[in-house]
């Protein structure tokens, strides 16, 4: 392979939502993008999804929120947000600035509060896309996530397509036995593509005082540990559905955005690693091209899903 | 206000107590942009493990292009940070956070500080327009812990007092205790140091109706607004965000009582 | 709380199996307690549990079988062993002198493998209890692992229960949406004890080669890495079932043992940290001893299960 | 044999070249029972990022109480490794797996080392009873690798003969031309490289019908043949592991093909 000198094309399409490169930031970890504003720039990502947007605001959960774990670290933020009025009103004016794609991701209690907060946000002026997140419980089905019966997420998925014309990506929970079924069940109730993982569920506890270190004792699982899960799940559903996949878990350099990748991601989202590194997004868009470059490949669509299984 | 992700240098680290030392960083750019109050986000180690950054009060800025971090070792990555040598990079993203907000020109101030929360009143009695206003009151549990520091203090023209857990400096007791006799004449307190021992020298304030700040800590993840980690109760029955909102705030936006 | 001065009673049962101290190291990670005997004082163990031992001999999986990954490691060792006879003949002798209670791990394609193998171990001497991988494809159910659906995992139970004497353990594996009823399903089918977790499933691959890291492609992720996951599901099990529960999944200090004993967990198995530290399962008995006395518990049974949930 | 977890402490760090070290670490307990082709276990550094211990080959017995391990870095654990200062201390299992074994009496023999390869047979020749029937065979990328490692085998009284990728020591091209003439001459080739290198010294001994051992490499989380990782196709179709077969193996056990 030669090496290409002309700069290769970063550009994917996710289905109707197409991207300038395959880097978005994960939801919930990169706040409402101005946050970052004066550390990365933000016109270089491919796009930022925001923080989770529920219809009424929400305070969260009690504190200790947050608690590092090896490789990773557990969050119990209990999805704290401004609600989807502030939302647009507070913090659609510095998106509509930030010069790249902007989705929104959105949690409810219910089919009809996903399906109400998709209508809100379709027709805000620079709203690219809805990414849904159904980790969040049904309180109508006793509380047990959306995300890990397959025709609850059906169900939400069919909600949101109907409530909206924006690109609608649905993010799957690793909480499940089998990932491959609830892509399916999503991708057939039409969503436009898919986005996974989100966070497994954990908990610490503190010898010393018995207590658990999280005020809600349980909370999710990010960061580098949980890659190799991640990895494994995109390459699955990657495999099994025809719609894009986007790539989360434990990516926080260009080498694990195209471990991703290969295994047949289409895009890729950077969570926790914006925390202990703001860089990161920005140095796994340049570090993506220098391979495309190394591998002589002119567009990065090449390499998507082109693992070598043979021996 | 100006942020930056910047690779510090390691240019000095100074052990003052078994378990106390002090690094100097030259961090042209934050130590330019800091301000009293403000603290850092710093990188402890090369590998994933500790994943986190760790927040850390800017302790001083001792030249225009570094700045001193004062470290109290108390698990791993405060260990990694201690083991640092010269010339070796630490990563930092700073300045952040809402620092002290001035007082009353020319009016008598107390700082009071416990443990390592001595750490950013230095910075701040440094910058305060005229030092020999300031009680500057040093709380810790033994003498061997407070000896540079009060150096530091009384060179910059404050009074200093002390107090000790195991009386061998100044005062045997709490740092609150000398606090009580200043809070008719000051018209400002400014307290960092544990949470109990913020919440007695907020309900001193409180009873005497002098004004005080309080310097918070809260486990972070970002340091940014982002992540919503660090959160604690706040008066008004919200969540106050210690990096956004903090992580120096009046007393009386906590509630100190949950 | 005084100091205890008397050393702290370390022993604990798991149903019928009578324990020195609660700390045993895992299967797949302490060979046949031989490779370790050198660097391990062995009578200082609760106990070991062996390599998972088949009815014949298996070769296992192609190289590479081993990965590094953040904080865990992924393994595809393909369930190498020596097949049970040689198991008996030719480990068992070692295993005897080893001064500790001896678990032997057993894993088979079919209900029936299961139950043969129970029977073959059954009145072996110094065999003092079986922990039934059920990790393992259900070849007759077209490879869905036998501990991915209560039914299956239940069957397996009863057969293995029926076959033999032996306190039987049943190991549980953490790829599934409810772990809970998983232990449900295999604690009324007559197990006297749970183990968990197994190894999550997982993937690694080769930015440059563009070839996975396994031989196999995928497999097993444990180390520490997974320790809030299994803390959390072995918190969920304890809290259900009325059987004990061996705590297992990224323990490799006496702190992060006594986190799964106030989780729940009556023992734990170390695993992982066998291999970066042989020192740790001895390590672990001692920091437990020592953490009772600074916490003036004379015995260990005394924090199973004593996390503080009130505020 | 007698395996041991020894705390060693770093003495000595030297760099031989750009990636290249060489750790001297007291632990007396390792360095009385080595023998020449065995290897450890060491931990890279404090934190559990890297997790796993590196395997590396007992380099030298540099004194009664000292091992030396010649370091090549490549990537994390290495790297941390290589940080390393005099009077820290790096944990380490060992001595490991199976050495290389006697030759006949007296009969010449040549080690063949390619790269890193070269560091076990430094501590080989050291103990073979006649080392002038040693002819030694080293290559390399670049003649700077070589310098000191050629003039340690030298004042042992073995004939070194070198050969680079560049041509700027020795002969320029592969390790194997060098060999190829004395395969007449030697009763035994004892092998160390990278795994092409060891195909085509197997292959060449196998024609020549001169008796070779090579000591090969697999990823491995024990060293202790217990987690079964660092398996390699035998020639009899079983898998062999490395650290318990091996790493020194008769070239005609191992399937070579595969
Ligand atoms: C705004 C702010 C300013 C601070 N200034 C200083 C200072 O100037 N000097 C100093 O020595 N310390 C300071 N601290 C406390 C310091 O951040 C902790 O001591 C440090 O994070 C402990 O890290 P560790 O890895 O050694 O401990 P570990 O206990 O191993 O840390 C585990 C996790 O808990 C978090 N954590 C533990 N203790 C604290 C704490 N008290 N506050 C916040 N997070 C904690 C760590 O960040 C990490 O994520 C400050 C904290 C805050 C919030
Ligand atoms: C028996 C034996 C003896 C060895 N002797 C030496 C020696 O004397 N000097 C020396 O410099 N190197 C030696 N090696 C190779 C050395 O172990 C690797 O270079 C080292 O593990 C790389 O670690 P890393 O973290 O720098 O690399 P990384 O690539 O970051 O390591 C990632 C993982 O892959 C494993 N790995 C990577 N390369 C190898 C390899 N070539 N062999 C085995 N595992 C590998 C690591 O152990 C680790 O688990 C030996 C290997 C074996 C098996
Ligand atoms: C602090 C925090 C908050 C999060 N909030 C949300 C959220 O609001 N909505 C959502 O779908 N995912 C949320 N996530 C999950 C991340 O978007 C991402 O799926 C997960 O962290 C795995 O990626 P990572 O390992 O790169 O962090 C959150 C994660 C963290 C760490
Ligand atoms: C190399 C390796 C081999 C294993 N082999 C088995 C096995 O044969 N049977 C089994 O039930 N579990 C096996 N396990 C799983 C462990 O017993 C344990 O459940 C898992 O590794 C989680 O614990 P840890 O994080 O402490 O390693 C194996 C694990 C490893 C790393
Ligand atoms: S630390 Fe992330 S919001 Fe404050
Ligand atoms: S490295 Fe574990 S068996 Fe060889």
């Amino acid at each position: 392979m030669e090496p290409v000198t002309a700069a290769p094309d970063l550009s994917v399409s996710l289905g109707p939502l197409a991207l300038a490169n395959p880097v978005l930031t994960a939801s919930g970890t990169f706040g409402y993008a101005a946050e970052f504003a004066q550390l990365v720039p933000l016109s270089r990502l491919g796009g930022v999804v925001v923080k989770g947007i529920s219809l009424a605001p929400r305070s969260g959960n009690p504190p200790p929120r947050i608690v590092e774990t090896p490789c990773g670290m557990l969050n119990a933020i209990g999805l704290e947000n401004v609600g989807v009025e502030r939302f647009i009103s507070d913090k659609m004016p510095f998106l509509r600035t930030c010069g790249c794609r902007v989705l929104v991701n959105i949690l409810g209690d219910s089919v009809e509060d996903y399906a109400t907060l998709a209508a809100k946000l379709t027709g805000v002026a620079g709203i690219h896309g809805l990414e849904v997140n159904i980790s969040c419980p049904n309180v109508k089905k006793g509380g047990v996530a959306f995300g890990t019966v397959p025709e609850m997420a059906a169900a939400v998925t069919r909600a949101v397509k109907a409530a909206t014309d924006l690109p609608v990506i649905v993010k799957l929970s690793p909480n499940v036995t089998d990932i491959v079924a609830m892509a399916h069940a999503v991708a057939t109730a039409g969503a436009d593509a898919l986005s996974l993982i989100n966070t497994l569920i954990g908990m610490a506890i503190d010898a010393r005082t018995r207590r658990p270190k999280l005020g809600n004792v349980i909370g999710g699982l990010s960061g580098p540990a949980i890659k190799p899960i991640a990895l494994r799940m995109v390459w699955q559903v990657a495999a099994a559905v025809d719609i894009p996949v986007i790539g989360i878990g434990g990516i926080g350099t260009a080498e694990d955005a195209i471990e991703f990748l290969l295994a047949g991601a289409t895009a890729v989202q950077v969570g926790t690693a914006n925390f202990y590194n703001p860089a990161a997004a920005g140095e796994i868009v340049a570090g993506i091209e220098d391979y495309l470059r190394q591998q002589g490949e002119s567009s990065v669509r090449a390499i998507i899903g082109s693992l070598r299984l043979e021996a | 206000m100006p942020e930056y992700q910047e690779n510090s240098i390691v240019q000095k680290i100074d052990r003052l107590a078994e378990t106390l030392y002090r690094l100097t960083l030259r961090a042209p750019l934050i130590a330019a942009a800091a301000r009293p109050g403000q603290f850092v986000m710093a990188t402890c180690g090369p590998t994933l493990d500790p994943l986190l950054r760790r927040p850390f009060s800017i302790h001083r800025c001792s030249g225009p292009e570094t700045i001193q971090l004062l470290i109290r070792v108390i698990g791993r990555g405060t260990e990694l940070l201690a083991r640092c040598r010269p010339g070796e990079s630490v990563s930092l993203i700073g300045p952040l956070g809402r620092g002290f907000r001035l007082p009353a020109p020319t009016t008598p101030v107390c700082l009071v500080g416990g443990g390592i929360g001595i750490a950013p009143l230095l910075f701040w009695a440094d910058r305060l327009d005229a030092p020999e206003r300031c009680a500057v009151l040093l709380g810790s549990r033994t003498g061997e812990e407070l000896t540079e520091l009060t150096a530091a203090f009384s060179q910059l023209g404050c009074r200093v007092e002390t107090a000790t857990d195991d009386g061998s400096l100044g005062h045997h007791g709490l740092v609150i205790d000398l606090l009580i006799p200043h809070l008719t004449t000051v018209s400002k307190v400014y307290a960092c140091g544990p949470h109990p021992m913020l919440a007695a020298v907020a309900a001193a304030c409180r009873s005497a109706r002098v004004p005080c700040e309080v310097s918070l800590e809260a486990h972070m993840a970002c340091g940014l607004g982002a992540c919503l980690g660090c959160t604690v109760p706040g008066a008004d029955g919200r969540y106050l965000h210690v990096c956004k909102n903090g992580p120096v705030m009046a007393a009386e936006e906590v509630a100190w009582n949950r």
